[in-house]
């Protein structure tokens, strides 16, 4: 990746005037992290960074956007977002524009063809994260971390990221403008984390799960981190109807778990960033995973892909599946 | 546990409801007794203060107590029907029963004011705080010099606690104002917004205190004429009000800046509330 | 005015057809202990008149503002509750019914059992009564006007119908002649009448009547609103002849440089006209109509020194500047009358319909036989180059229906009387002709057809059941490769014409009209109806209905009937001047909207759009419900994610508590 | 105060006095370490680092029942706290954290729930000898081997770890076990000494809160909360893993006839948190919730109690999920001022 | 389990098919286990999947929901977005290990009372083998 390409880029636009700032990558305050930022001028630019460590997916930013109330006669400011996407950030872009939670001219897309990013919880098993922050390299096949003026080599098969294993848009599938040249889409690994809970039998699972959910401590990282999460008022936060009570248990973490998964289903573009970001380390993503592949399958869909696409959850086709009806 | 638990409310009897304004979000007043006798004797506010007020299986929602101690052991509350416990609490009526605990935050200093004039400005269901004030000063009517109520809604639809106003104009020394943004038909007061009036009425801050409830904007311009008029921080309170769920300054969620509205509240006087950068947030 | 739900709960006896599977006592005795129920009784029959004034008197005596009655199926008393309950003040949607005898006391047995469900059905309904919300029903003024599409047998007798009644028509036509099919046809079964006599005086009756705006040459482009207030826009396209000035004379037809050298439609390309044409003479509107596409002038820009039809007109009615016009209206209610298209007889390529000019269909046999048709009604075919009368004649029935190889499963209905017909005409042409008929059934179950079934058979048509295989020439003779099925005998016959009955099928462009009303398709892909027994006229959209064939196939006569039927039920919004919009609809809250569109997607009937609103200062998109369409069936609130769109009465946070109370309570 | 000697070798037996007496420890689970009750016959092993979650809930639970009743009845029902507790290898950050907290809910009114439990837990600290990439602790007035709050403090020497009882609660639990300790001779004092002074050695990260309290109005509007809140996702991680994070919500639930009011965590960090039911929001972009998030702890605390409300245990730090770094914020803080 | 464990299910049906059909074999006096109650809705469409989820947690040890046939929704196309939506939710139940025997759909038509026995003889018989349902259901031991 040429990163003097990219800041170039960058800084061509954000000068622009109908552009309020561009959102990318810039080096962490310590160890792997990668922390997003808001470039509001060309100096700005100077500082964004795209390594393997940019795990985050920016497109959430799109619709975090707080709209307080303006003032009366003070306009909104409708000048564009420009933002930094790998393919799969690219696809939480598109599935928003299909469910018009943006418009694609408020947009513009800076797509960075990925090679696929590091597992920074391997990462930092294998190689303890320092004080000072740490950069990573894609090296050919391989990434590089460059600590301490050491460089190692850090095998793919061991350090790329689950979601980049199963990844089939390693480049961006839209783009305003593209910086770097596209990558070839690698042969997928099998969904292991899926399929080993799908060895189980129902009372494994249901142990599996119990285990898992129970660690959930509702901090609604995963909701507010996912790109497709935007509901101004989400309706496992609310009370009238209470679909899923405040009270922190099994049972409750457990519905909230699975109204979220359930509201992605057709609609998760599987970037990974739900678990990621969870600090019980539920594995959010055999979820939404297992809910993408039955869409795959049966269904023959793909959110996130076209943005003429009608909406998996609001449409049907007359031979959908029904083997399941009595 | 013990008796103690500040979080454990009384049980009450709703005696009379009416509703003072009509609408979607209509303001229904409670007057409630407290069943237990002990409760109903050692029960003690103080103007301004509030409580939690609510119904098992709902909920909990802080209101200001409308009364003052002065009319009798008993309870009133305004309630705004906005959601889902003030909407639960809607629904009660005579017979019913109400919990109550408190009486929390501080309260208007009234007894500091003995001797002055006291000059209450409020808007809407902003009344509802005031009204124990305008209350007590009429139970202790010698303590002070005088008192000149104005209040003020958008129409007379929804102004609180109207037919005590009548009365209270024919009391020596008390003086009642009120007004609404828009004409009526058979409006015989004034009309035009609150800050305005008070502008108008042109009252002197010599020995005088001000209290003013309202609307965020109100308070801003009542406040904003207050300075003009020549009073001085010191001489002006107002309340505030925020998301309350102890009520007792343990759950966090109703600081401004450092203060607490529910234990350090609701009452500030504008000398310390000019230096809280939320309070008008 | 109280905010407080005072329930009252009604518990039915139902003369023992409750009260002997359910204790109803009980029921009500447990009633009372839930929360808001302040009334619980028991009574014989709740639905009798004393029964409602007992409810009402409560009503009053105990200021109940919530009824549940439990008892038999809201889908039988409902109305008769919601009514009670409004005439004693309250708002009729402040009932809910509690089923504790069709789905309860009638099928268990178990007196327990069934006494315990009928208490969780009756917690379940508190559950929800007390969180109902007041609906109001509201009226529109209808339009009194109504638009017919298609100007077939079936629209024309709608928009007679409607006309007559006094309401206004608009009668699209998409050909420049109205008459559809049915002009097409000689002879119509069993009767024999002439099509030709019966139907032109209904053309020309449509064409003249005060009420009727007949648009022919013309297409629905647009169609918004609902029922009662539907805006049309129509296009009149050019027919480069001026309307009103043209007379019919035929001059210009007759003087075309490209004088009939293109196949006339009207003759199944049988017989020919000019660029400049009338399509059969009786045609309505009698005005010429220049098909762009075969005139010379508007295809190459230039005829001869000038277009001849231009030269020889007298009314000077030719105007080659003619431009499409867009018309704009008004209606209340819409006739769908699109017809059918026949079969395409070389999707069945091994009967050689595209190989020998001697293999026609039923079609092409009606324009054949008729006397206005391109042998004034001689009986001639081509086999090859030469000309001849056939002695040999063989009727294929079955063409493309009852066929899943062509995706049509249906049957015609049509084709066993119209063969047998056309049979019966070619023995009155050619006494001497041998005439068989191969079929798989005969079904002739209308009015007289199996008399003139039997008419035919007798006037020497044979009838050999069996389903051709192929059709082949041999030397200068078709030959008909079929197992005669009854004597299980292959035999290959030797024919000189075969008549294929081709079957009836959807019209190809019937698309445009399901994307123009929303409308739906039924499995044999012909417009889906309301209901296939009792709203056989109507569909989906209100307001919107069927008559003949784009429906199925049909004969004439069901055809009228239908149209008929059609045009009573539409004239019931027009003849009200008002419509009803239900009560219960689904409902925006435009504060959590996000406006993703999910509902305007799902919506079957268009009734979610998503608009522009300023929320505290920021444009923002939200959907929004025109209740006039929407159904309330609530499609949309299940789809939405951020529960923002809600069918009233059917609400999240009403059902939640019905859940609620069956799954928690004991 | 004493200062006494458990010989590893006697920890099976150590831990086996205690088990009765609803003993917690922490206790890996995937990754990631929380407390939890340690079984009949398990011994818990004391490790490196620190809990992700910290032991805040023991005492205030993320969800808890404040009293059950009947829907239709007014009989309020209080869960009966009545059973003590030993937690096992708390870190002197959490111990201090507790200390912190304590003030707040006995201020003025008594917290009768979270002070129950107070009372009823023994803290048994462990000194951290490998504190973590986040720590910041001693800048905070906590250090490795802090006694703040602990009733027992363990160190670990390797072979043994140094017991030093610091309140009667820890001398209670040291004399049920004192069979199996051996007084701390000085050179085992010493050790431990040495063994803090090493680890406050290894502490990389700090703060500099000088001013900061007094300085924080002045930046009221300052661009830097902007800046630093503009990547935040709003989530509740940086204050459910803080040690010192109190705020709660109260709700009832109802099933059937049963109800039951309880409180449960909230944040700060939430828009619902401070949302008015008209709509208003007081505090309504996460720039202004970040403010307070750092004003509470740094500023409003400090001032109502006289005590900064962090302990620089560094979860916010390792868990944030943009990397939103409290010590990188106090630094821009002290520069802004 | 217990011996006499009777499952507890509910059922949401639509208002033209399913619910008419049930009426009908109320009619028709065709009996059927008295486990089952009906929630009316208008259409199968309306059944928020999530509904199936509540029901689970508060208590239900089985679920069914029931439509027209397809092609013949009185709304067109109501019940191909709930068999979509069912069909997903029951991919992720199986998948956090609810068992698929609580949760069923069918079509009943008007017309279709004995389909109506069938399918509720069905539903109970396998929420009977599938147990008491504790999964995730509220539980008071948490309280």
């Amino acid at each position: 990746m040429d990163l003097e390409q990219l800041r170039k880029t960058a800084a061509e636009v954000v000068v622009r005037e109908d552009v309020k700032y561009l959102i990318g990558w810039k080096q962490g305050s310590y160890g792997y992290r990668v922390a997003p930022v808001f470039v509001e001028d060309a100096s700005g630019a100077a500082e964004l960074l795209f390594s393997p460590l940019c795990t985050a997916n920016l497109a959430t930013y799109l619709t975090l956007v707080e709209k307080t109330p303006l003032p009366r006669g003070q306009e909104a400011d409708k000048r564009k977002v420009a933002l930094l996407v790998k393919g799969c950030d690219s696809r939480a872009v598109t599935q928003l524009i299909v469910e018009h939670g943006i418009n694609r001219d408020q947009v513009i897309v800076v797509g960075c063809p990925c090679p696929g990013v590091v597992d920074t919880e391997k990462l930092a098993e294998k190689y303890p994260e320092q004080g000072k922050p740490a950069e990573v390299e894609w090296n050919g096949e391989n990434f590089v971390l460059l600590c301490d003026d050491k460089e190692t080599e850090l095998p793919r098969d061991q350090f790329l990221a689950e979601k980049c294993r199963l990844c089939r848009h390693p480049n961006p599938v839209i783009s305003d403008i593209t910086v770097g040249e596209p990558v070839e889409p690698w042969t997928l690994a099998d969904d292991n984390g899926v399929e080993e809970i799908e060895g189980k039998n129902l009372e494994e699972r249901q142990a599996y799960w119990e285990e898992q959910f129970s660690k959930c401590i509702r901090c609604y990282s995963c909701r507010n981190v996912c790109p497709l999460c935007y509901c101004q008022d989400c309706i496992l936060d609310r009370l009238n109807p209470t679909w899923v009570n405040r009270a922190v248990n099994f049972s409750e973490n457990t519905a909230f778990n699975i109204a979220r998964a359930f509201h992605l289903a057709g609609r998760c573009i599987e970037c990974g960033e739900c678990e990621r970001v969870c600090p019980a380390n539920i594995p959010l993503g055999k979820l939404n995973r297992k809910m993408a592949r039955e869409v795959r399958d049966k269904y023959g869909f793909e959110p996130g892909v076209d943005p003429e696409a009608e909406p998996f959850q609001a449409s049907f086709k007359p031979d959908d599946p029904e083997d399941f009806i009595l | 546990m013990t008796a103690e638990n500040p979080y454990i409310p009384y049980t009450a009897t709703v005696e009379e409801t009416w509703y003072e304004t009509g609408g979607d979000r209509c303001i229904k007043t409670f007057k409630v007794v407290f069943d237990d006798e002990d409760v109903r004797t050692n029960w003690n506010h103080r103007p301004g203060q509030c409580a939690m007020i609510g119904i098992l299986g709902v909920g909990e929602s802080m209101i200001s107590i409308s009364c003052s101690p002065t009319e009798g052991e008993f309870l009133r509350f305004s309630v705004m029907k906005m959601g889902k416990v003030t909407q639960a609490l809607h629904q009660l009526e005579p017979g019913d029963k109400m919990m109550v605990r408190g009486p929390y935050g501080n309260s208007f200093p009234v007894d500091d004011w003995h001797g002055k004039q006291i000059l209450t400005v409020g808007g809407g269901v902003g009344q509802a705080p005031l009204r124990p004030v305008v209350e007590y000063v009429k139970a202790n009517r010698d303590k002070y010099a005088g008192l000149t109520m104005i209040y003020g809604a958008r129409t007379s639809g929804d102004l609180c606690f109207k037919g005590e106003f009548e009365e209270m104009s024919k009391s020596d020394g008390l003086s009642c104002h009120l007004t609404i943004d828009v004409e009526e038909e058979g409006w015989g007061h004034n009309v035009g917004f609150v800050p305005q009036m008070l502008l108008d009425l042109n009252p002197s801050p010599e020995d005088t205190i001000v209290i003013t409830c309202g609307p965020p904007i109100m308070i801003r311009f009542v406040l904003e004429n207050l300075k003009k008029l020549g009073f001085a921080d010191e001489q002006i309170y107002t309340t505030l009000e925020n998301r309350m769920k102890c009520g007792i300054g343990k759950c966090g969620r109703c600081n401004a800046g450092g203060m607490y509205v529910c234990k350090d509240g609701p009452v500030f006087s504008y000398a310390v509330l000019k230096d809280i950068p939320e309070a008008f947030a | 005015m109280t905010d407080k739900p005072k329930v009252g709960v009604y518990v039915c006896h139902c003369g023992i057809n409750i009260s002997a599977t359910v204790d109803v006592e009980t029921v009500a005795d447990y009633a009372l202990k839930l929360p808001n129920v302040e009334v619980a009784r028991t009574y014989s029959y709740m639905c009798s008149d004393p029964g409602q004034v007992l409810i009402k008197n409560d009503i009053k005596e105990h200021g109940l503002n919530r009824i549940i009655v439990a008892s038999c199926s809201p889908r039988m008393h409902e109305p008769t509750f919601r009514k009670a309950i409004q005439e004693a003040g309250l708002n009729p949607y402040y009932l809910e019914m509690a089923n504790i005898r069709e789905q309860c006391s009638w099928v268990h047995e178990d007196m327990e059992e069934a006494t315990a469900k009928s208490k969780k059905l009756v917690a379940s309904a508190v559950a929800k009564v007390r969180l109902l919300e007041a609906l109001e029903s509201k009226e529109v003024d209808a339009e009194p006007a109504a638009l017919i599409i298609g100007a077939g047998i079936a629209g024309i007798q709608a928009a007679l119908d409607i006309a007559d009644a006094g309401f206004k028509v608009f009668l699209v036509e998409k050909t420049p002649s109205v008459g559809g099919r049915m002009a097409q046809l000689d002879k119509t079964f069993p009767t024999l009448d002439c099509s030709a006599c019966i139907l032109t005086p209904k053309m020309v009756d449509c064409a003249s009547h005060p009420n009727i705006e007949l648009l022919s040459y013309s297409e629905v482009e647009e169609i918004g609103g609902y029922i009662g207030n539907f805006d049309v826009k129509v296009r009149k396209k050019a027919r480069y002849v001026d309307f009103d000035k043209c007379t019919g004379c035929g001059d210009c037809a007759a003087e075309c440089r490209v004088k009939d050298r293109f196949p006339s439609e009207f003759d199944q390309g049988m017989g020919k006209r000019s660029a400049i044409y009338l399509p059969f003479p009786q045609a309505v509107p009698a005005k010429y109509t220049i098909d762009p596409e075969s005139c010379l002038y508007l295809t190459r820009g230039k005829c001869g020194k000038g277009p001849k039809c231009q030269e020889v007109c007298k009314a000077e009615a030719i105007n080659f500047e003619q431009e499409d016009e867009i018309v704009e209206f008004k209606v209340g209610a819409v006739i769908v009358a699109t017809g059918f298209d026949p079969f395409d007889a070389s999707r069945k390529p091994e009967y050689g319909y595209n190989d020998y000019p001697n293999v026609i269909t039923g079609m092409e046999m009606e324009r054949l036989v008729s006397a206005s048709g391109p042998t004034g009604g001689k009986v001639k075919v081509f086999n090859g180059e030469e000309e001849i009368e056939p002695k040999e004649v063989a009727f294929i029935k079955c063409v493309g229906s009852r066929d899943a190889s062509v995706g049509n499963e249906y049957c015609s209905r049509v084709c066993c009387m119209y063969v047998a017909k056309q049979a019966h005409l070619i023995r009155d042409k050619i006494p001497d002709a041998n005439i068989r008929v191969y079929y798989i059934d005969v079904r002739a179950f209308g009015k007289g057809f199996e008399e003139f079934y039997d008419r035919v058979r007798r006037e020497n048509v044979r009838y050999i059941r069996g389903n051709p295989s192929e059709i082949f020439k041999r030397g200068n003779k078709l030959v008909v490769k079929v197992e005669d099925t009854l004597t299980a005998t292959p035999l290959e016959d030797e024919v000189d014409l075969v008549v294929l009955g081709v079957g009836l099928e959807p019209r190809a462009d019937m698309r445009e009209i399901m994307d123009l009303l929303r409308l739906s398709q039924s499995p044999d892909r012909f417009f889906l109806e309301a209901h296939p027994k009792l709203r056989p006229v109507d569909t989906a959209t209100e307001g919107v209905f069927l008559a003949g064939c784009c429906q199925g196939p049909k004969d004439i006569p069901d055809t009228v009937a239908q149209a008929k039927g059609a045009a009573s039920s539409a004239m019931i919004p027009l003849a009200r001047g008002k419509v009803m919009i239900s009560a219960q609809v689904a409902e925006v809250d435009e504060a959590t909207c996000r406006g993703c569109g999910f509902c305007v997607n799902i919506c079957p009937y268009t009734a979610i759009e998503l608009v522009k609103i300023n929320r505290f200062g920021h444009e923002v998109e939200v959907a929004r419900v025109n209740e006039a369409l929407c159904k309330g069936c609530g499609s949309c609130s299940a789809g939405c994610l951020s529960d923002s769109i809600q069918p009233k009465s059917f609400r999240d946070r009403q059902i939640l508590p019905q859940i609620a109370a069956l799954g928690v309570l004991k | 105060m004493s200062a006494m000697l458990l010989n590893k070798e006697k920890w099976p037996e150590f831990i086996g006095k205690l088990t009765g007496k609803n003993l917690w420890a922490p206790k890996l689970e995937g990754e990631a370490m929380r407390f939890a009750p340690v079984a009949e016959d398990e011994v818990p092993e004391l490790t490196d680092g620190n809990t992700r979650i910290p032991p805040k809930n023991i005492v205030f639970p993320q969800t808890e029942t404040m009293y059950r009743f009947q829907l239709g009845d007014f009989e309020m029902k209080e869960p009966e706290l009545k059973e003590e507790m030993i937690l096992l290898g708390i870190r002197p950050c959490d111990a201090r954290a507790m200390v912190i907290v304590d003030k707040l809910f006995s201020w003025d009114v008594d917290d009768p729930y979270y002070l129950k439990r107070r009372e009823l837990v023994t803290l048994v600290g462990l000194a951290c000898s490998e504190p973590g990439l986040n720590c910041f602790c001693t800048s905070l007035g906590g250090g490795p081997a802090s006694t703040e709050g602990l009733d027992l403090l363990m160190v670990d020497l390797g072979d043994s770890y140094l017991l030093e009882t610091i309140t009667p609660k820890g001398e209670a639990l040291v004399s049920e076990v004192s069979e199996l300790l051996i007084e701390a001779d000085t050179e085992k004092i010493k050790m431990k000494k040495k063994m803090v002074s090493e680890s406050e050695g290894k502490i990389k990260r700090s703060v500099d809160h000088k001013g900061i309290p007094e300085g924080l109005p002045g930046l009221w509007e300052d661009p830097l909360w902007k800046s630093v809140s503009a990547s935040c996702l709003g989530c509740g991680t940086c204050t459910y893993l803080c040690p010192t994070c109190h705020c709660f919500d109260i709700q009832d639930e109802t099933e059937g006839f049963e109800a039951r009011r309880c409180r449960m965590w909230d944040s700060c960090m939430f828009e619902e948190y401070t949302l008015h039911t008209s709509g208003h929001n007081p505090r309504p972009t996460r720039r202004e919730r970040t403010r307070n998030r750092i004003n509470h702890k740094y500023n409003y605390y400090v001032d109502k109690f006289d005590v900064i409300a962090c302990v620089g245990c560094g979860r916010c730090i390792n868990l944030c999920p943009v990397n939103i770094d409290i010590v990188e914020i106090l630094r821009q803080v002290k520069e802004a001022l | 389990m217990s011996e006499n464990y009777e499952p507890n299910i509910v059922a949401f049906l639509c208002n033209w098919c399913s619910y008419a059909g049930a009426d009908l074999a109320g009619t028709s006096r065709v009996h059927y286990p008295a486990n089952i109650q009906v929630i009316r809705v208008m259409c199968s469409g309306r059944v928020n999947p999530l509904y199936v989820m509540n029901a689970l947690q508060q208590g239900a040890d089985g679920v069914l929901i029931s439509g027209c046939h397809p092609g013949d929704c009185h709304y067109m196309e109501g019940n191909f977005y709930a068999r979509r939506r069912m069909g997903m939710l029951k991919d992720l139940m199986e998948f956090v290990g609810v068992d698929p025997k609580r949760f069923h759909m069918s079509w009943v038509s008007a017309s279709e009372g004995h389909k109506w026995k069938e399918v509720v003889e069905k539903t109970v018989e396998e929420a009977r083998e599938a147990g008491p349902f504790e999964g995730f259901r509220r539980r008071q031991i948490d309280w």
